[in-house]
């Protein structure tokens, strides 16, 4: 049992609900047992690890496409799917590593899925923005921003229809919550009570655009109210404020409340994307503003605070990362040594009942 | 065997479908009431749960129906043709290309009842026959039915089917009638149907257009033209090696297409047996396919555009000069 | 200069914003012109004898296709046109013959285009669902349901970057509301400041199904907020109270202040539609629901206001509704004896830069 | 004339026609940045209004073009053929159909730059070719540039062309270099290129696949093969006639295409031949087109999906057999 304090987010003003949510926060206790808070660690290094060694292996040109970073926003998705089952759902999107890697997706296959081989999630016919894991539950991510949004609410409405408990994730981005495929799911979910949560990464660009020129309202979470069901935004740097945020929304939907829309306020600390898309740097963030970003890593705060308040100590926090680097290692081991798909592969995999080849 | 009309036989189709398997449901805009004909009574037998009333929200309800065949259910989405551009995102992005680029994890056993409205005045926003389009895209299977039997069969064929069907339910077609086996009976995909045996050209025809072909041939035997007519049922999976094999046969071919002519399922099929009956061949690969212009609302130009038993009887003649 | 006062709505709980509105209204002063007054009826009339005109026609076989009517909604169109001039925009949706009639449009030139003869609107060409004037601002009906609001939004663009003072306003239904269409044009226009009124026609049905049952929020209007920009539900059955509130939004958007979504909750007293779609009646709405709004037909709560008013006599009132069904007459005439185009002009009107037919 | 980049030729385009015409204006998302490199220095010199960041809302700017369009502003947008399924109902039912169906009312001005990824391990979500789904609905003229001066002409015909146009940009060309002619020189629609001329076999090549159609013919010299080679530069309008007269000539045809085979541009030529040119054949019409699977990641199955010089060079041997 730990009484977590949580330092004020920088940069975004805040709404209603960020401010009641901070509140309640503020010196409220919070049950978290051990095993977890250390699960949420590890899973939050899997990702830093893999991502930074993703950067590393890229720009030495071992295998090419886009890939995009989810270095500073680990906090969110490890949050959200500290809150989820093995048999509950995600679905994702361009900025796709770290989603399944948060709900559990094997680092191996994953690593072999951006080498393009065999052994890696989808043989290599998926690459970075296409790992899947049907096994537990990852949906898929998805390169065409906003379109695993839909499919996300009718996982969901399965389990309505059948009366399953699973409930479905998804995220996006805040470029993305402009997308008509999000006005339709939210409002799809609602009018059926779907258990759905909706999940918002607004680390405040779309590429270069802020989004303070392209959302018109102040907080994603705001648009909540257009669906008639609870917007939250989160501070997205604070793992133990997604997971409670997270919480309360598989609360509702396993409930048959319906579903959440929870923004995570974060910030991505590299740039868009490697690889496709040149994007030039620099112009459109100041370097203050990632600099004061970056003092907010989602990593360090969680840390900080468990050690802190005595449930972990910093040698533990130490092996974990450790051990998930070296996880990360073995990792692009496996995958420099994972064999290409042989030629007769390619038409594999189109139907689940083929049809010959046109 | 009984006399069916074409939406009934869709209509059975989904009532046998939906009794067989509890995984079954249907959604789409109005379906309660059956305001498109081929749903009623799915309300009363089926309950709220597993026939749906969606939102005018395309794009979301293809994308739920997706994601819902992801884990388990077998969804079916009824549509027009002419709605699927708002809904194309969902249709191309994920449900054409999701499982092979998750290397063959998703099965996605969704069914999407699209009617082409067209030749009645409904004008260019509602005419698609859009068909060829999606043959371009691989991933989705397209089933493009001309008869009541066939709908039926090829609809119950799709629903059982782990792969994404778009069944084209030709509009001019609903109130067709014609024999329908007893029982349960399905159509394989990939088969064509030869319908009428023939010696001196080949007609391929798609949908509305096989009863033109049928009538064509019916006027060419007056002038000792014996026509054989296929109607390939399903466009993806086609069944070449029928076609190819009857202009083996008869040294010539037409083919007839409702849908535009440009990059045309026709022209697909000419392209096919120009590239591998060529030798077969002992005159031009006639198309007839609609006009490439958008359907036009008033009735003196809309009968202008689409094939005709005249255009086709003019064709198989071009074909013997 | 005229007190209006309002009955009240049935059978719609309303918002702080009707009620707001409401008020404001009762016993509030009303400045308008006798000659806008007498417009507004007339087009009101115009609109009725049309849709009359055309149920007939259509049930008698002169002309097939779909025709959608938009009796007992005429004070929608006509209150917001009202406020507009001939220089401004409009687009609107299947729901297609009050907008362009409201916005000053030719009765001959229409009732032709829905006979398919070559001095319609379009040549025969577009019919019912299709109309368009481009020389007085009717930038065209839509018959897939949402995809007029991102062109109309995309005029108010062109006004903005060019400095016009023009302003646009796009009509659709409860059920449209719910197409991304509508969702990225409001946030498009949100944030761009576009001079854009998005007008829903709220008569709580989209063909069968309630908007209860498909859109998540109470009114339609409630959703402004998730953009930013003002949202206002009007007494539909009101054309002043329409007018009103679209001069407030005409003036916002003039003045460089950006979008306004108003929402007129209105009824359509007949069928979703003649032709297309063979819906069956009855089910979906009470005989009970329909008779009490039948009590609210917009042409007589204007007519008994202004006569009570000493704003116009009846016998002008009655004049002007004949005037506007000789029109309509005429227009039938008219059009029977335009001659349906030659096939030569099959080709015709594809480009406006032709190339060769393929 | 002097040695440009493709994707610098597309901003002499953009620059050049914007200076032109105050109408011309720019829309995208990230174009300000030049993100994905062709709009360099606009913002700088014609302002934020004239050059516009768009949220990620296809369906909602696309549409908004056709509107200001519509007004008489004359839109250029930037975007991916993958991102176009999600603006496909205004491309369809708005920028396609509304001039027809408004009976010649609307002029729609705007131009789609839509840039096709494939070939660098995008993968199936970012790898469309999608030009030949858009070649079967009519209304929309699709130019498919396969060098620098062609891509900077053919923009400029597209800005100044009064109907919607869809250029189809092809990223694997993005950093080739070629001769540009200097000044203001536009290339016109409907007039396919014949890059080599040739006696033996006519090969029509689409986009980034006439490079390497020229490279076979240089191959095939070797073996006393003579090959022509045909650019259409534009699909609609596509130029027939020289396709035709070549074939003439030369009695056999290869198609090739960067699209997916099924009903490719590739198959239309084929079927367009074989209707109107087949006394020409001498042999089976060839196809050269993408194989009918979503784009692999893995660069081990991406290389085998397109079209290569080597699969050209057999396939004119195999027509020549
Ligand atoms: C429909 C669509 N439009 C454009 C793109 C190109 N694109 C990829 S990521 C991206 C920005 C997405 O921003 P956001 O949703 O905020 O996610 P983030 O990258 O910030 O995590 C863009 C424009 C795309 N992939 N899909
Ligand atoms: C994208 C699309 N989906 C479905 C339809 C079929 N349809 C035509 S009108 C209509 C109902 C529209 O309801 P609403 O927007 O409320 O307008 P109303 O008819 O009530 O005026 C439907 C479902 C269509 N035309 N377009
Ligand atoms: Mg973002
Ligand atoms: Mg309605």
């Amino acid at each position: 049992m730990a009484i977590i304090s949580v330092p004020a987010p920088c940069g975004l003003s805040r709404t209603a609900a960020v401010r009641d949510r901070r509140q309640a926060e503020r010196g409220a206790e919070v049950n978290i047992d051990k095993e977890l808070l250390r699960l949420m660690l590890r899973r939050m290094w899997t990702i830093r690890h893999f991502e930074v060694k993703v950067i590393e292996v890229h720009s030495a040109g071992e295998f090419t496409g886009g890939a995009h970073p989810y270095i500073g926003e680990e906090a969110v998705a490890v949050g959200v799917c500290a809150a989820l089952e093995d048999t509950d759902y995600i679905a994702g999107n361009h900025r796709s590593h770290g989603h399944p890697l948060a709900k559990g997706g094997d680092v191996k296959g994953a690593m072999a899925e951006l080498y393009g081989r065999v052994d890696g999630y989808c043989k290599g016919k998926g690459g970075s923005m296409h790992l899947a894991d049907f096994s537990i539950g990852i949906l898929g991510e998805s390169g065409i921003v906003g379109s695993s949004v839909p499919v996300a609410t009718g996982a969901a409405l399965a389990a309505k229809i059948r009366g399953d408990d699973f409930v479905s994730a998804v995220f996006f981005g805040d470029g993305a919550s402009n997308q008509g495929a999000c006005h339709e799911s939210m409002n799809l979910a609602s009018i059926w009570d779907l258990p759905v949560i909706f999940v918002c990464e607004n680390n405040q660009y779309a590429v270069t655009t802020s989004y303070k020129d392209s959302v018109a309202v102040e907080h994603v979470a705001d648009r909540a109210v257009a669906y008639n069901m609870p917007g939250v935004s989160v501070d997205g740097q604070d793992v133990i404020a997604m997971y409670e945020a997270s919480m309360e929304a598989v609360k509702r939907a396993r409930s048959g409340q319906g579903p959440t829309l929870i923004e995570g306020l974060t910030y991505r600390f590299d740039e868009h994307s490697l690889g496709l898309g040149r994007v030039r740097r620099g112009a459109y963030r100041s370097e203050e503003e990632i600099e004061k970003w970056k003092k907010r890593d989602p990593i360090e705060i969680f840390t900080r605070r468990v050690v802190s308040l005595g449930e972990l100590s910093e040698a533990d926090c130490e092996a974990i990362s450790e051990e998930e680097r070296l996880k990360v290692e073995e990792a692009v081991e496996f995958a420099r040594n994972s064999p290409y798909p042989e030629p007769s592969e390619l038409h594999e995999d189109m139907w689940a009942n083929p049809i010959a080849v046109p | 065997m009984a006399q069916t009309i074409f939406g009934e036989a869709i209509n059975q189709a989904i009532i046998e479908e939906m009794r067989r398997d509890e995984s079954v449901f249907i959604m789409g805009e109005d379906i309660r009431r059956s305001v498109y004909g081929a749903t009623a009574n799915l309300l009363e037998e089926f309950g709220e749960k597993r026939v749906i009333d969606t939102p005018l929200s395309e794009n979301g309800f293809f994308g739920a129906a997706i994601g819902a065949s992801l884990v388990g259910m077998r969804p079916i989405v009824e549509t027009l043709t002419s709605f699927m551009w708002v809904g194309m995102d969902q249709l191309i992005s994920q449900a054409a290309k999701m499982r092979y680029m998750f290397g063959g994890q998703a099965r996605l056993p969704v069914v999407y009842r699209a009617t082409m409205f067209y030749g009645g005045g409904s004008a260019a926003h509602h005419s698609d026959r859009s068909y060829p389009m999606f043959m371009n895209m691989p991933g989705l299977k397209i089933i493009v039915p001309s008869s009541p039997a066939d709908v039926k069969g090829l609809l119950k064929t799709a629903i059982r089917d782990d792969d994404p069907c778009i069944v084209f339910e030709d509009g001019t077609l609903a109130g067709s009638r014609g024999e329908v086996p007893d029982g349960d009976r399905l159509v394989e995909f990939g088969k064509a149907n030869v319908l009428r045996q023939g010696e001196d050209c080949t007609v391929v025809a798609i949908a509305g257009s096989v009863s033109m072909a049928m009538n064509a041939a019916e006027e060419l035997v007056a002038e000792g033209v014996s026509v054989e007519v296929i109607d390939p049922r399903t466009m993806v999976p086609l069944d070449k090696q029928t076609i190819l094999d009857s202009v083996e046969k008869t040294g010539r071919l037409v083919c007839v297409d409702p849908a535009h002519k440009v990059c045309s399922a026709a022209s697909e099929i000419a392209s096919i047996v120009a590239q591998e009956g060529f030798w077969s061949l002992q005159a031009p690969v006639v198309k007839v396919a609609s006009e490439q212009v958008h359907i036009p609302y008033t009735p003196a130009l809309e009968k202008l555009v689409y094939p005709t038993k005249d255009k086709i009887v003019e064709a198989v003649r071009e074909t013997l000069d």
